[in-house]
């Protein structure tokens, strides 16, 4: 029976990322392989380009997290300039940044998320989307869910044109300023987001916190990996997502690693392999150890999880007060329990909606003086910020008519790729026992990587958010003697 | 490059080139010649075309500088294929492939010599190579 | 069994910024989800892709397509949602052209991979690996799908029956093509559902501009500090509004930066980039030939410009070998 | 070699209302100018290849103007409005006309005769100058047969007045002869109408059915000082310009006439500085004695021609500028000198009406004295046949030219109103047209005024320093040969190339009618298509393409007649909205491409 199913152009159709189970002849999981299946090259068709555009193009990298791209991009060429922008441009990059995290961070919550806590992992597919999260916790959710993603991009499309596409940020500034009449729209912004923020961080402790079994789920071992971490800090050691340094601890929590994002080639290396298109990125100085965690690896990890546990704290009161509760919810820091990221995810809101309120109420805010004109050819610059989904840098070089010569982009999905792969692995070991597979336990090793909130379309350019997703399972000869899929 | 016979496209200014000559007798000698009442009409699309439909180069005469009979039809024709050999560079195509010749030749005596020069040019750089792959059909 | 239409929302070669942009049409989403059965939308509903196949000859109603066709998968998907769907609609800059990644269509597949795998600076590969269609890491068979020589616009592999552009499509002319697909009101076949004139027809600039305009001096956008009321050409800095079709809704001036270009060619031209440069031609101003070499060679980077969005679709498609 | 069609979409059709270049607006007889230029700028290098087009010209010329050679070496009114002017120096139309003369002259005795059926009415024409015979020429085109009455035994009228060194008595004979030949019109010579039984009476008798005035002035203009005529006048020693070119003209002065004598000029008209340079090459050291001052740009200006001026100067002649002559001062019965008080204005609001400085006299003496003070007509023929109203003047229509007090008389030329030779033609092709209208009946006046707007300069990076005129230096011009050398084919084919062709394509066509395109291509805006961007605007050197605000948007428009059809708008417009109308050089472009393949 098993032996003759076979692949078919379909199966091979599905998706952009695959995952391939391997089982042993006890019908166990031997290996697991998590593939991205894309590749764009950017880093190529942008030589020649005139530097300062590379803002206005690198967002086609990801359509769901542009606004990184296009800020490291920005910040890259600030550095090619050597050019620093005037305080009123820093603060509305930074609104702009804010924006963004509030939007991006809730909307892979509640789209992403929400439906395998709210209405149950094991729930049926079908219902188990947004719709379904509307329909058990209220639809005023729902709507409050789209009215604050609107406002948060319609602060995005004032300072940066289409926010799938945003296309601000010139060299030492913005093109464009802020108005009195424009910042008090942006003050209630700022303010609802605060409110919505702390809303959503009740619901989540009411549901997942509150529910034993998911705790447990949260704190199992088939969702804890250990790997060493990566995230921006700033002067204060706390969770900064537009400028830093990048501090790096291994898994028992000791720095290991501080240092400027310029200097990144000496501690990030991309080890490639012939099975997928992404670049598998370890820490250089330990040197590429393969698939593997704990003492020894070369694996770190990146995100919302990651920052938290490289910070000494967030850099809002709110946010701080959360940040406490959780690591001593999870037992101390670093946490290696994946799912955690959620919650990770949902204190970075938290920040951002806070750091936008404190931007509104700035003075400095509408000032006109938003170019600073002072440029400085110097052929060579790096950007840096944490994306939603972890470090994203920009490596850019310029011939002397400032054309960019170079390019190397390191972003966020990268530096989970080979830890997804792994988790994956964990979660199929934990769950699934031999060739007879539910689609419930499917979903509970696709929980392993939707934590990451892995974006392809970053990493390769292939997909965003979530992936639809096929798994093949094969026995010891490769045959496939299963497939599962779901998006 | 033995053997190798360019196909080139000529536009020449009627207020110009050959005015006076024998139209068959030129149009004997110059193969794919187009007479333009000026230079200035050569949009830079036909120029694009005439390389997609596999022309290995492109030749205008135009009317001899300052003597354009519509001020500065020439000059025109001139910026618009200065700008478009930077495109063709980035094409892969040698930008030596369009020229823009400025002179007069009432008689159309010269234009078969220039289209001669031109081709011996063209020859030197070989035929201009393919663009489109095959798209590989999946089973 | 529902009457609704059935609606697939596919991407291939793309970034998901279009999708992003549905979902932009807000509460709009729920009357579209209401009017008509979404049977496939990858980025938000959950789908098989053999329930796709399963589906009948022109089943699908409409087919909103966004994305390039980059490598075989691309163009499998391709070709499976154009024999299910009656109505195609390339939606995008990358479906309609080839979009941004199409400027790749200046460089050979080996150039990309050389430098992605090989040369970058961060990248760690003693053992020379790349990326194959099928691979076996110890002994277990994987496969990949085959990267292109080229980036494809959709029309180039599939039969397309309307056009969307924009990087990505303005919420407006998304609803505008619904409500004209749910009304049976579309265009004859292989009209672009949006503005047949070029963007300076709605740019609130256009009527600031002197009557003359004449460019001694090419400038870029980090070098000036430009008036946000003045046309861009008019202060020297290259904007491709005048060679680009409308409908954006000016977002980009509106934040003060130059048109690139994100909605292809307008009405009954093929290739924006050659009529940019016939145009740009005579408002170039220089007093002798070597002056105006000078100020030619002063445009950095003009490909780039001209063909931001719309390599593959231009007349000359790619670099020569 | 190109041929040159006036037939079909190639003929200039004389539009109600058109755009003119300004040179042709301002030819009184709006020769077409630009069309000619161009065709000149089209000429063979090779003077034998060429001279088959330049005959051509000429041809096209003729029709309108058979005095056009003429023109070539005395008339230069197009270049004084010519926009080229402001731009280093007017196109030298003159000199190129004058180019085609050479040719044409020698070749207007072969030129076979116009063949015109002449079943129309006699008409009389009485003075066979250029006015004159302008009228009998049209009129012979258009079947009338007129007779001319010429008092003399030559056709041309004050023409043989200009002196040889300015234009050939040659050029002017065969001119004269070849035009009643090829017209075949019937002149009687010495026939002085008005003079015994010759009258209108007579006239109408005869089966003349109407009569043009042409008479010109044949008196010289005596010498007044305010209301009074100057004393002396009569002392031997003493004549007037006009009789002293009469008698050059007849060959009747040696050239010694004036040999060791001091001659004195009073005048300051073309016709004063013919006489002062005529009486310099007959050996007199001559003296001009102008009223009007010296300063070219004041409203007292000195009226001859600047070239004029400028040759008498070169030619050692004394000019004495802003005097007046209140006595002509005679010793035993011949002229001694004249009294010149300083004339301070010359014109007030009133007009002519010069005040003097009586404290500032000036006594010029000489041998000799030549008053050129202008010429008058023959007032009393005009009175006897009742031309004249009550106070004596003209009674004529200045419009039709019929005569108020006899319909089937018109008046034209210098006996109405003294002016160039060409503005005389004017009136005997408006006379012949007033003459055809009457003599059938029609209305006299509908559809005969134009209006005519002048055209600016179209737009280029550059523009051409005129050819250079080359003069025969001062010291070898004391002779009547030509001082002024013509263009050479070459320099004539490049003065043309300097023509800018301000004109509309529907007053020229001279690509028409080479066959360069086959009609003038419209240029077409598409609405719907056009963003207004602009880029026709800048591209177009005519100021053709323009933009228009149509509710709230703009959009471009193009004027057919600035437009030029050169189609580089069509290039250049980013929208693809511009196209020219029935051009069929795109659809030849696709078919070479098309071809490529093959």
């Amino acid at each position: 029976m098993a032996k003759n199913i076979t692949i078919s152009p379909i199966t091979r159709l599905e998706g952009h990322g695959k995952i391939e189970i391997f089982l042993d002849s006890k019908g166990d999981v031997e290996d697991a392989y998590w593939q991205v299946v894309e590749l764009r090259g950017f880093e190529r068709f942008c030589l020649g380009r005139p530097v300062e555009e590379m803002p206005r193009i690198v967002p086609n990298i990801c359509g769901v997290c542009p606004t990184p791209h296009n800020m490291a991009s920005t910040k890259a060429v600030d550095d090619v300039y050597d050019v620093e922008p005037t305080p009123a441009a820093k603060l509305i990059r930074q609104l702009h940044y804010n924006a963004f995290y509030v939007e991006d961070h809730y909307i892979h919550f509640y789209f992403l998320a929400a439906p395998d806590f709210v209405l149950g992992s094991d729930a049926d597919p079908a219902i188990r989307n947004i719709l379904g999260v509307i329909g058990k916790v209220g639809l005023e959710i729902g709507g409050k869910v789209i009215d604050i993603r609107k406002r948060c991009r319609d602060i995005l499309r004032l300072i940066s044109s289409k926010p799938p596409h945003p296309e601000g940020g010139l060299p030492g500034g913005v093109p464009r300023g802020i108005t009195e009449e424009e910042r008090k729209w942006i003050k209630k912004t700022a303010d609802d987001a605060v409110e919505f923020a702390q809303f959503s961080m009740k619901l989540f402790k009411d549901v997942v916190l509150g529910n034993k079994k998911y705790l447990d789920l949260v704190l199992s071992d088939a969702y804890n990996l250990k790997t060493y971490y990566m995230g921006m800090v700033d002067n204060n050691d706390k969770v900064d997502f537009y400028e830093g340094n990048i501090k790096v601890i291994d898994h028992r929590g000791k720095q290991v690693a501080q240092f400027h994002p310029s200097e990144y080639v000496d501690y990030i290396g991309e080890w490639v392999e012939p099975w997928t298109y992404i670049r598998l990125t370890h820490l250089k100085k330990v040197g590429w150890s393969g698939l593997i965690e704990g003492d020894g690896t070369s694996l770190y990890r990146v995100g919302p999880l990651a920052r938290l546990n490289v910070a000494d704290g967030m850099a809002t009161p709110l946010a701080q007060k959360e940040y406490e509760e959780m690591f001593s919810t999870l037992g101390g820091k670093p946490s290696h329990h994946t799912l955690a990221y959620h919650w990770a995810r949902l204190i970075e809101a938290l920040q951002a909606a806070e750091d936008m309120q404190r931007i509104a109420n700035d003075p400095l805010l509408t000032s006109k003086d938003i170019r600073n004109m002072n440029l400085r050819l110097k052929k060579e610059g790096v950007g840096c910020v944490e994306a939603a989904r972890g470090t994203l840098i920009h490596h850019y070089e310029t011939d002397d008519r400032g054309l960019l010569t170079k390019a190397n982009l390191i972003v966020a999905t990268q530096h989970n790729a080979a830890p997804i792969s792994l988790s994956v692995k964990k979660a199929v070991q934990g769950f699934v026992k031999g060739p007879e597979v539910k689609e419930s336990m499917l979903n509970m090793a696709e929980m392993a990587f939707r934590a990451y909130d892995p974006c392809l379309a970053c990493a390769t350019h292939a997909l965003p958010g979530q992936m639809p997703l096929t798994v093949n399972i094969r026995d010891n000869s490769g045959n496939i003697i299963n497939t599962v899929s779901r998006p | 490059m033995a053997g190798f016979e360019p196909k080139l496209v000529c536009f020449s200014c009627k207020f110009g080139w050959g005015y006076l000559g024998d139209e068959a007798k030129i149009d004997s000698q110059v193969k794919n010649r187009v007479p333009i009442i000026c230079s200035g009409k050569v949009d830079a699309t036909h120029i694009l075309d005439a390389f997609k439909a596999g022309a290995d180069g492109v030749l205008i005469l135009g009317c001899s500088e300052d003597n354009c009979h519509y001020q500065d039809g020439n000059l025109e024709a001139q910026k618009r294929v200065y700008l478009l050999q930077k495109v063709l560079a980035a094409y892969g195509i040698e930008p030596e492939r369009v020229k823009v010749e400025l002179s007069t030749d009432p008689e159309g005596k010269k234009i078969a010599e220039a289209v001669k020069r031109f081709s011996e040019a063209i020859k030197k750089l070989g035929p201009l190579g393919k663009a489109e792959v095959e798209v590989s059909r999946v089973a | 069994m529902t009457a609704k239409p059935k609606i697939a929302i596919a991407w291939l070669g793309s970034c998901g910024g279009c999708d992003e942009a549905v979902v932009d049409i807000n509460k709009d989403i729920l009357k579209v989800a209401e009017a008509t059965d979404i049977i496939f939308w990858p980025v938000a509903l959950d789908f098989k892709y053999h329930h796709l196949e399963a589906l009948g000859k022109g089943e699908i109603a409409l087919s909103i397509i966004n994305g390039n066709v980059r490598n075989s998968e691309h163009e499998e998907v391709a070709k499976l949602i154009r024999a299910k769907t009656r109505v195609v609609l390339a939606f995008g800059a990358c479906a309609c052209f080839g979009g941004t990644p199409g400027m790749a269509n200046f460089r050979s597949k080996e150039d990309i991979f050389n430098w992605v795998y090989r040369d970058a600076p961060t990248v760690v590969n003693p053992k020379g690996n790349y990326p194959q269609p099928r691979s076996q890491p110890n002994g277990k068979e994987l496969t990949l799908p085959e990267f292109y020589e080229q980036v494809f616009a959709l029309n180039q592999i599939i039969d397309v029956d309307y056009y969307l552009p924009g990087c990505p499509p303005p919420p407006d002319l998304i609803l505008n093509a619904i409500d004209a697909f749910l009304e049976d009101k579309l265009p004859p076949k292989g009209s672009t559902l949006a503005p047949q004139k070029a963007l300076c027809d709605s740019c609130k600039r256009n009527t600031t501009k002197p009557r003359n305009v004449e460019i001694h001096d090419i400038k870029r956008i980090h070098e000036v500090e430009a008036s946000p009321d003045i046309c861009f050409l008019a202060q020297d800095i290259i904007c491709m509004g005048i060679a680009t079709r409308g409908g954006c809704g000016e977002s980009c001036i509106n934040i003060n930066l130059p048109c690139r270009g994100c909605f292809g060619p307008v009405e009954g031209v093929k290739d924006a980039g050659a009529k940019y440069v016939s145009a740009l031609a005579s408002m170039l101003e220089a007093e002798d030939d070597k002056d105006l070499k000078k100020l030619v060679d002063k445009i950095d980077d003009l490909p780039g410009y001209l063909y931001r969005f719309s390599l593959p679709s231009s007349i000359l498609v790619k670099k020569r070998k | 070699m190109w041929q040159t069609k006036s037939s079909g979409e190639a003929r200039v059709e004389e539009a109600m209302k058109q755009l003119l270049p300004p040179c042709q607006i301002k030819c009184p007889i709006n020769e077409d100018i630009q069309r000619t230029n161009v065709l000149l700028s089209l000429l063979p290098q090779n003077v034998d290849e060429a001279k088959f087009g330049i005959i051509q010209i000429g041809d096209y010329l003729y029709e309108k103007n058979p005095f056009f050679n003429i023109c070539g070496y005395i008339c230069g009114i197009c270049e004084l409005e010519c926009n080229y002017k402001a731009k280093g120096g007017s196109i030298r139309r003159r000199l190129l006309k004058r180019f085609l003369s050479d040719y044409y002259s020698d070749y207007l005795n072969q030129k076979e005769e116009l063949s015109i059926v002449k079943d129309k009415e006699n008409v009389a024409i009485i003075g066979g100058g250029p006015g004159g015979l302008m009228c009998a020429y049209n009129l012979s085109k258009k079947g009338y047969r007129p007779t001319v009455f010429e008092s003399s035994d030559r056709l041309g009228g004050a023409l043989w007045l200009v002196p040889e060194y300015r234009l050939p008595q040659a050029i002017l004979k065969t001119t004269m002869d070849n035009l009643i030949r090829l017209a075949n019109i019937d002149v009687k010579y010495n026939a002085r109408v008005g003079d015994g039984k010759l009258t209108f009476e007579r006239l109408r008798n005869d089966g003349y059915r109407a009569i043009f005035v042409a008479k010109g002035t044949p008196y010289p203009r005596v010498l007044t000082f305010g209301t009074d005529v100057v004393e002396g006048q009569n002392l031997s020693g003493v004549m007037y310009g006009h009789t002293f070119l009469y008698e050059m003209s007849h060959g009747n002065l040696g050239p010694d006439y004036l040999q060791e004598k001091r001659v004195v000029v009073i005048g300051g008209g073309n016709v004063a500085f013919d006489v002062a340079r005529t009486a310099r090459r007959l050996g007199g050291d001559v003296t001009v004695v102008a009223l009007e001052s010296e300063d070219k740009n004041s409203k007292d200006a000195i009226p001859a021609d600047e070239e004029e001026v400028r040759g008498a100067w070169e030619e050692d002649i004394r000019i004495v500028p802003s005097r007046g002559v209140r006595r002509i001062v005679g010793e035993h019965g011949r002229f001694k000198s004249i009294e010149c008080p300083r004339c301070i204005s010359v014109f007030d609001e009133t007009g002519f009406n010069p005040k003097f400085d009586y404290d500032d006299l000036r006594n010029i003496s000489g041998d000799v004295l030549i008053i050129t003070v202008g010429q008058v007509p023959d007032r009393a023929f005009l009175q006897k046949e009742g031309l004249l109203d009550e106070k004596g003047r003209l009674a004529v229509d200045p419009f039709t030219l019929q005569s108020l007090r006899n319909p089937m008389v018109f008046i034209g030329g210098d006996v109405r109103r003294i002016g160039f030779m060409v503005e005389a033609m004017r009136e005997g092709m408006e006379a012949a047209e007033s003459i055809h209208r009457y003599l059938r009946g029609l209305d006299m006046r509908e559809g005969r005024k134009r209006q005519f707007e002048p055209f600016p300069i179209p737009y280029r990076d550059t523009y051409k320093p005129p050819t250079e005129v080359i003069w025969v230096p001062p010291e070898k011009r004391r002779h009547f040969q030509l001082f002024e050398r013509g263009l050479t084919l070459h320099e004539a084919i490049e003065e043309a190339k300097r023509c800018v062709t301000c004109g509309p394509c529907m007053s020229c066509k001279a690509c028409i009618s080479i066959g360069f395109e086959k009609s003038l291509y419209a240029v077409e805006v598409d609405e719907q298509r056009c963003s207004g961007c602009g880029i026709c605007v800048y591209a177009c050197n005519y100021s053709s393409a323009n933009l228009l605000m149509k509710d709230g948007r703009l959009v471009s428009a193009t004027d057919m007649f600035r437009c030029k059809s050169c189609g580089i708008c069509v290039a250049a417009c980013p929208s693809g909205a511009r196209t020219l109308v029935d051009d069929n050089t795109h659809e030849r472009i696709d078919e070479v491409i098309a071809s490529l393949g093959k």
